[in-house]
């Protein structure tokens, strides 16, 4: 190990991250310990290393002291490694010349025993000023930057994204699982404050996304598998089959008129089965792609293997295809957008509401359907046992807020509990009752809307109904559903008689958002939506470069903020587009050719064959542009002469030293 | 340090895609571990050379974790199988060296995992409690010692 | 099969008649049990309101005589002692200082406790440890002709039911079921019939009984099956009041889930302690038989 | 009009206590009352959340700001039948029937209850008689908190005791377990600390 000790200068700096790190770490006793170690020069702590007035206190101190090595201790290399590497280059130092130390992440915010912590953080410092000494001047690479964007997921956060990409004339992959674009917001009837109607906000732009040419449209079709990095990214995309040629169909429906059932049996997927549809169908009339499916599952063809496929020979433009297979497509893509959306709270998990049981309770959502006008029943409010309700009860917070089932408030319910109190109440003409525990309107006329509410002599009654019953007690609950609440204003127990009962259910990660994560290597936060890289300063960003998160698979949000995010994680991935390249680590490999015994081990064993044998020299050599940087062929290596740089044996042997003696 | 107050000193390789990432997801989920385990990033688990490990214990290491991206996730296509297969090998080394197995472990965490980051630390914290320190540095002293008196006269030494 | 045995106090006053029933049927189905020695009184969820830890002591002393004979699980069928000695196993579990004076206290006489006896209900045992079989054959006459409702009440289920769906228990029905009668959907299985403080103050739980029972009787049931001796009693001793004040009959006999299999199983009405029963009109005995 | 003002009056802070919360708090069963939203799922499903001064949402409010006054003279624990459902229920996960205990345990213990509740009897009385004989015995212990309670409500009830007494379910000699001792020395320790 041959450093020359006379010559290096360190200049060490931990960063209170206000008092994300002090708070817990004692910065000063670091600094003071890290001081007295050998060759160092400068030993400072800071509050936020990486302001503007932290990393000039680093140039300052580089010119200054000549110094020639940085340490600093902040948060994750992940988050401002780039950050502190470009004050090196500004001080006129290599930029490789840095090493980080991670006490924010991995010290401060995981250990609670301050003093434990801070003797943590001791032996990761004293580790980074032991291998620092041993970092190498590098040369950045720059690789070129893929320009296609792939959109995962086809709600209104996707579509936005999409279209802004494609009006900038960025190519677009738009992947939806369900056959159709559109999301939840398609399923609304209104929308919130404005009372526009969610159909015709929406569609314009769905169409738009057909018209498109940038836009390459695949519905009924999942992300299987995600390969490579940032610019580089390959993507699986299974496409499921639908049985019907979209090239050819044009959504005319005679197919399912000719269909050998000849009544609509099965529960239709978008009317949340308040209505049936047949196994061939179009999901909605505006539904895109506007081509019909043919549901395998319950199309007889498929089951039995014998029909008359009266469907075959109904199609003018022969579009039907029993033979269709599914399909696996490969594509590149230069930054990847997560548009997934959310699921709703199951009330069945919580049976004292009565969903499932008592037909004429309902969730919000299939009341959004039951008061659209292309819905099951075309506008007009009749419930499942065919009565129309005198009486509605809505009842906010189901799933939301409680140990029990979701923690946290999904922030639309107050607000579409209003909006379909206030439907409702033009539908139905009903006594409406309101059932909340804190009415949460924030928003751009959010609170004025409540206040509408409010005169049109709607219920409002704070305090969650503990049940849903028809067990009667007086008379005029006989043949009703019966809900008990105390009315926590009064301080009384109510039991209120209804016709109907609306549970607003909360918001939740949809299905597959844990494998989705899987497939991307996302984080997920506790509550299982996709985690943000930062909160307040990165909310589209992710912990893996190049992959973006917009809507409610972040987070519960509305459509205001849905769209917000989908225009800002298009902005961001194209930010990146247009640079045209992006800066890669240089971890590449090299051989130390003098010392190579040519024995060969390190060949078979590198996955990107970066490696091959010179015959006439009878040595190994790395191509470097085929090179990834795993370092697999540096640990292999017999005679400890393949080098990563960056990892290089020297580095990481002394890190490891400098964890364990310190004292 | 003595007896009572021994705590087990673990170190950890973690891999920059999957298990670092992990560990920074837990770190902003403010979920609380072992302050024992003291993680080194490496870009791929496939870097991790067996002399690290053996480097760590031979350092005063009481366990060494090294963590990277579920079978078939690897960044680097196969890193991690080349992982398991070595590390495989190296446990049956380490059982000769009189070494307890249990000392060496290998964990697959993708970057969405961090609660299971918590719960591998926090389970190899307690393991290594058990087992008790290993104390290699001391060790050598003792082992040096013993030399010395058998091969009286000989320069052998086991570490200079 | 031998398990170890705690009947409570209810089992041998207002409830005599369900430990002589549920004795019965154990012996005809070979159920061997062992009374713990000298049991004391769990102190039931009023000694809750006087004193934590020597509440956490009345119930441990029980569990701690136990396993020192050896045992690791006891049958109680009185739920209120259910529920008692669940609790204590938790909080020693959940407080360790609790579990820590406990055992100081116990130690006074020689006796220590783990916290760990599993305590079991006869409704879990005879369903979940394959007694079933031995029921339907033992199974002597029938009782098809009869409708009922089975009523779970609060403690056995709530809040550490682990045997059976505390939202919606099915382990009583199954069992009648066996016996060829009619278990009807009964939605207020767990609901709270109030016993502790009707028995009290009774004029402010006739209510709960009122409803239990009307809902009964509108289900067209002849008898609803019950599990735990405080609500056998409060169903009973209200009906008659419960009629003169809502003008309407309701009346129901009110039977003990081991009655009814021991009826089946042939088992005169005396010898499972329905005679002992306060709401058993002569027209209901005598199509019993 | 005749009728008079009610007597109100604004609440000063120094009328409440401040440390009533952390007290409840810090005893086993009390750890989350502070996390109470007031959604009132626990009054809506307790059984006798109607008949009660205060329901039990608004006992855990009091309790959180300090009217110790009030929630130590409430009916409200002492009608509380341990049905446990609004338990199962809340939200947050606090344990109100033990709340309700912890209410209980702190009346008895400073002799503040409200007066001729028969559920403080019945808990004083049965207390009493485990203490006494290590069994109870339902029959015996009825009478004596009737007795207690109203020598009429007694009278009132003596058609059913004798009902009971008929079909044997009072029985004559009151239950007592063998080692009496052993029990009295475990419960005395106890007190000693």
């Amino acid at each position: 190990m041959s450093t020359n000790n006379k010559e290096i200068r360190i200049g060490f700096y931990i960063c209170h991250c206000g008092t994300n790190i002090a708070g817990v770490v004692d910065v000063d006793k670091i600094r003071e310990f890290i001081a007295k170690k050998d060759n160092v020069v400068v030993s400072r702590n800071y509050k936020y290393m990486c302001s503007d007035p932290g990393q000039e206190l680093i140039q300052k101190d580089i010119q200054e002291h000549r110094l020639n090595r940085i340490v600093v201790a902040s948060c994750s290399p992940l988050l401002h490694e780039k950050t502190f590497r470009n004050t090196l280059e500004k001080a006129g130092l290599n930029p490789f010349y840095l090493q980080m130390v991670n006490v924010r992440e991995h010290v401060a915010w995981v250990h609670s025993d301050n003093e434990k912590a801070t003797e943590k953080a001791k032996a990761l410092c004293n580790a980074a000023i032991n291998r620092v000494r041993y970092n190498k001047p590098l040369e950045k690479k720059r690789v070129p930057f893929h320009q296609d964007v792939l959109i995962i997921g086809g709600g209104i956060a996707g579509i936005h994204s999409a279209l802004i990409l494609a009006s900038a004339g960025k190519k677009v992959y738009l992947v939806e699982k369900k056959p159709t674009i559109g999301g939840h917001m398609a399923m609304f009837d209104k929308t919130f404050p404005t009372l526009d109607c969610a159909a015709c906000i929406l569609t314009p732009k769905m169409s738009a996304i057909k018209e498109n040419k940038n836009v390459v449209l695949w519905t009924n079709s999942e992300v299987i598998k995600v390969e490579g990095y940032v610019g580089n990214f390959k993507v699986t995309i299974k496409r499921n089959p639908r049985y019907v040629r979209e090239d050819l169909c044009i959504g005319c429906g005679q197919c399912i008129e000719s269909c050998s059932y000849k009544e609509a049996k099965y529960p239709d997927e978008f009317n949340l089965g308040l209505s049936k549809r047949k196994p061939i169908y179009i999901p909605f009339p505006q539904a895109i792609p506007n081509s019909a499916i043919i549901d395998d599952k319950t199309c007889i063809h498929f089951k039995m293997g014998k029909c008359k496929q009266m469907c075959l020979s109904a199609c003018e433009r022969n579009a039907i295809d029993f033979n269709q297979k599914e399909e696996l497509r490969e594509i590149q893509v230069g930054a990847i957008i997560v548009a997934t959306g959310f699921k709703i709270y199951d009330p069945q998990k919580e049976p004292e509401y009565g969903y499932g049981v008592y037909p004429n309770v309902y969730t919000s959502l299939e009341v959004e359907r039951l008061i659209n006008a292309s819905g099951p029943t075309a506008g007009e409010v009749i419930l499942r046992d065919g009565t129309k309700p005198k009486s509605i009860g809505i009842i906010h917070c189901i799933g939301s807020r409680s140990e029990k089932a979701n923690k946290w408030c999904s922030r639309v319910c107050c607000m579409y509990s209003l909006k379909l109190a206030y439907l409702l109440k033009k539908h139905t003409h009903a006594e409406i009752y309101n059932f909340y525990i804190d009415m949460r309107t924030p928003g751009k006329m959010y609170e004025e809307f409540y206040d509408r509410l409010l005169m049109e002599r709607v219920h409002f009654i704070r305090g969650k109904v503990a049940e849903v019953t028809d067990i009667s007690l007086v008379k005029e609950e006989e043949g009703k559903l019966i809900l008990r609440v105390e009315d926590t204003l009064a301080s009384v127990i109510r039991r209120i008689p209804v016709d109907m009962v609306v549970l607003s259910v909360g918001l939740e990660p949809s299905e597959d958002t844990q494998k989705l994560a899987h497939i991307l290597n996302i984080g997920l936060s506790a509550e299982g939506f996709f985690q943000e890289r930062h909160p307040k300063l990165a909310p589209v960003s992710t912990f893996s470069e190049g992959i973006f998160i917009a809507g409610c698979c972040q987070g519960p949000k509305d459509i205001p903020d849905t769209v917000a995010q989908a225009g800002a994680s298009a902005a961001e991935a194209m930010a990146m587009i247009d640079a045209g390249y992006f800066e890669i680590e240089p971890i590449t490999a090299h051989v130390l050719d003098e010392f190579c015994s040519g024995c060969k081990s390190c060949i078979n064993i590198c996955p990107y064959s970066a490696i091959s044998y010179d015959e006439s020299k009878k040595k190994v050599f790395v191509n470097e542009t085929l090179c990834k940087g795993c370092g697999t062929c540096s640990a292999t290596c017999p005679s400890g002469v393949m080098k990563q740089n960056l990892f290089e044996d020297d580095q990481i042997l002394n890190e490891i030293e400098g964890l364990l003696v310190y004292e | 340090m003595s007896e009572q107050n021994w705590e087990p000193k673990i170190i950890a390789f973690f891999c920059n895609w999957c298990t670092y990432t992990a560990a920074d997801l837990a770190g902003v989920s403010k979920l609380s571990y072992a302050p024992n385990v003291k993680i080194i990033r490496v870009m791929c688990s496939g870097r991790v050379d067996p002399q690290f490990v053996l480097y760590a214990f031979a350092n005063g290491a009481d366990g060494v974790l090294i963590g990277g991206c579920h079978p078939g996730d690897c960044h680097y296509s196969e890193g991690n199988y080349k992982t398991l297969r070595r590390i495989s090998l190296l446990k049956k080394m380490l059982t000769q060296f009189g070494i307890e197995d249990d000392r060496m472990r290998l964990e697959w965490i993708s970057g969405a995992e961090g609660e299971k980051v918590k719960t591998v630390i926090n389970e190899m914290t307690e393991n290594i409690r058990k087992l008790g320190p290993l104390n290699i540095p001391e060790k050598f002293i003792t082992w040096d010692r013993e030399l010395e008196k058998r091969n009286r006269g000989s320069e052998y030494k086991l570490r200079v | 099969m031998k398990y170890f045995y705690y009947p409570g106090c209810s089992l041998r006053g207002m409830g005599k008649a369900y430990e002589e029933s549920w004795l019965k049927v154990c012996q005809k189905i070979g159920i061997h049990l062992e009374e713990i020695e000298d049991w004391n009184c769990c102190g039931s969820t009023t000694y809750l309101g006087f004193d934590e830890i020597k509440s956490l002591v009345l119930v441990s002393r029980n569990l701690a005589m136990l396993e020192k004979e050896g045992g690791s699980e006891v049958i109680t069928p009185c739920i209120a002692c259910y529920y008692l000695f669940n609790r204590t196993n938790h909080n020693l579990r959940d407080y360790p200082q609790l579990k820590t004076e406990t055992n100081k206290m116990l130690q006074e006489v020689g006796l220590t406790y783990s916290g760990n006896v599993k305590v079991r209900h006869p409704l879990d045992v005879l369903v979940n440890d394959g007694w079933m079989e031995k029921i339907s054959q033992n199974i002597e006459k029938r009782l098809e002709r009869f409708k009922a409702v089975c009523y779970y009440g609060c403690q056995l289920l709530r809040p550490y039911c682990e045997f059976d769906n505390p939202k919606n228990p099915k382990n009583m029905d199954i069992l009648v079921s066996l016996t060829g009668v009619d278990v009807l959907d009964y939605p207020l299985k767990t609901k709270c019939c109030g016993a502790i403080i009707t028995s009290n103050i009774p004029e402010k739980g006739l209510e709960l009984v009122y409803v239990l029972l009307k809902e009964a009787r509108k289900r067209k049931a002849d008898f609803i099956v019950v599990t735990c001796p405080l609500c056998q009693f409060n169903l009973e001793f209200q009906q008659e009041k419960i009629m003169k004040v809502y003008e309407e009959d309701v009346g129901l006999p009110i039977l003990y889930y081991t009655q009814v299999l021991g009826l089946a199983m042939g088992i005169s009405l005396k010898e499972l302690g329905i005679t002992r029963c306060l709401t058993l009109t002569p027209e209901f005995e005598r199509s019993l038989i | 009009m005749a009728q008079e003002l009610p007597n109100k009056s604004v609440i000063y802070e120094r009328q409440l206590d401040v440390n009533f919360a952390d007290l409840m708090q810090s005893m086993p069963g009390g750890e989350n009352l502070r996390r109470c939203i007031q959604c009132g799922t626990c009054s809506a499903t307790c059984p006798f959340s109607h008949v009660m001064d205060y329901t039990p949402r608004k006992i855990i409010y009091l309790i959180r700001e300090g009217f110790k006054e009030e929630v130590m003279s409430s009916f409200t624990p002492w009608l509380c039948a341990s049905c446990f459902s609004c338990r199962v229920r809340c939200p947050k996960e606090i344990k109100i029937t033990d709340l309700m205990y912890l209410i209980k345990r702190e009346a008895i213990k400073n002799n503040h209850y409200p007066p001729k509740t028969p559920i403080v009897s019945l808990t004083k009385e049965s207390v009493k008689m485990i203490h006494k004989n290590g069994r109870i015995s339902e029959g015996y212990l009825m009478g004596i908190v009737l007795l207690k309670v109203s020598f009429l409500k007694l009278l009132r009830m003596s058609g059913l005791g004798l009902k009971m007494l008929l079909t044997g379910r009072f029985p004559l000699i009151p239950e007592k377990i063998k080692r009496h001792g052993e029990l009295k020395k475990i419960l005395a320790f106890s007190n000693k600390k």
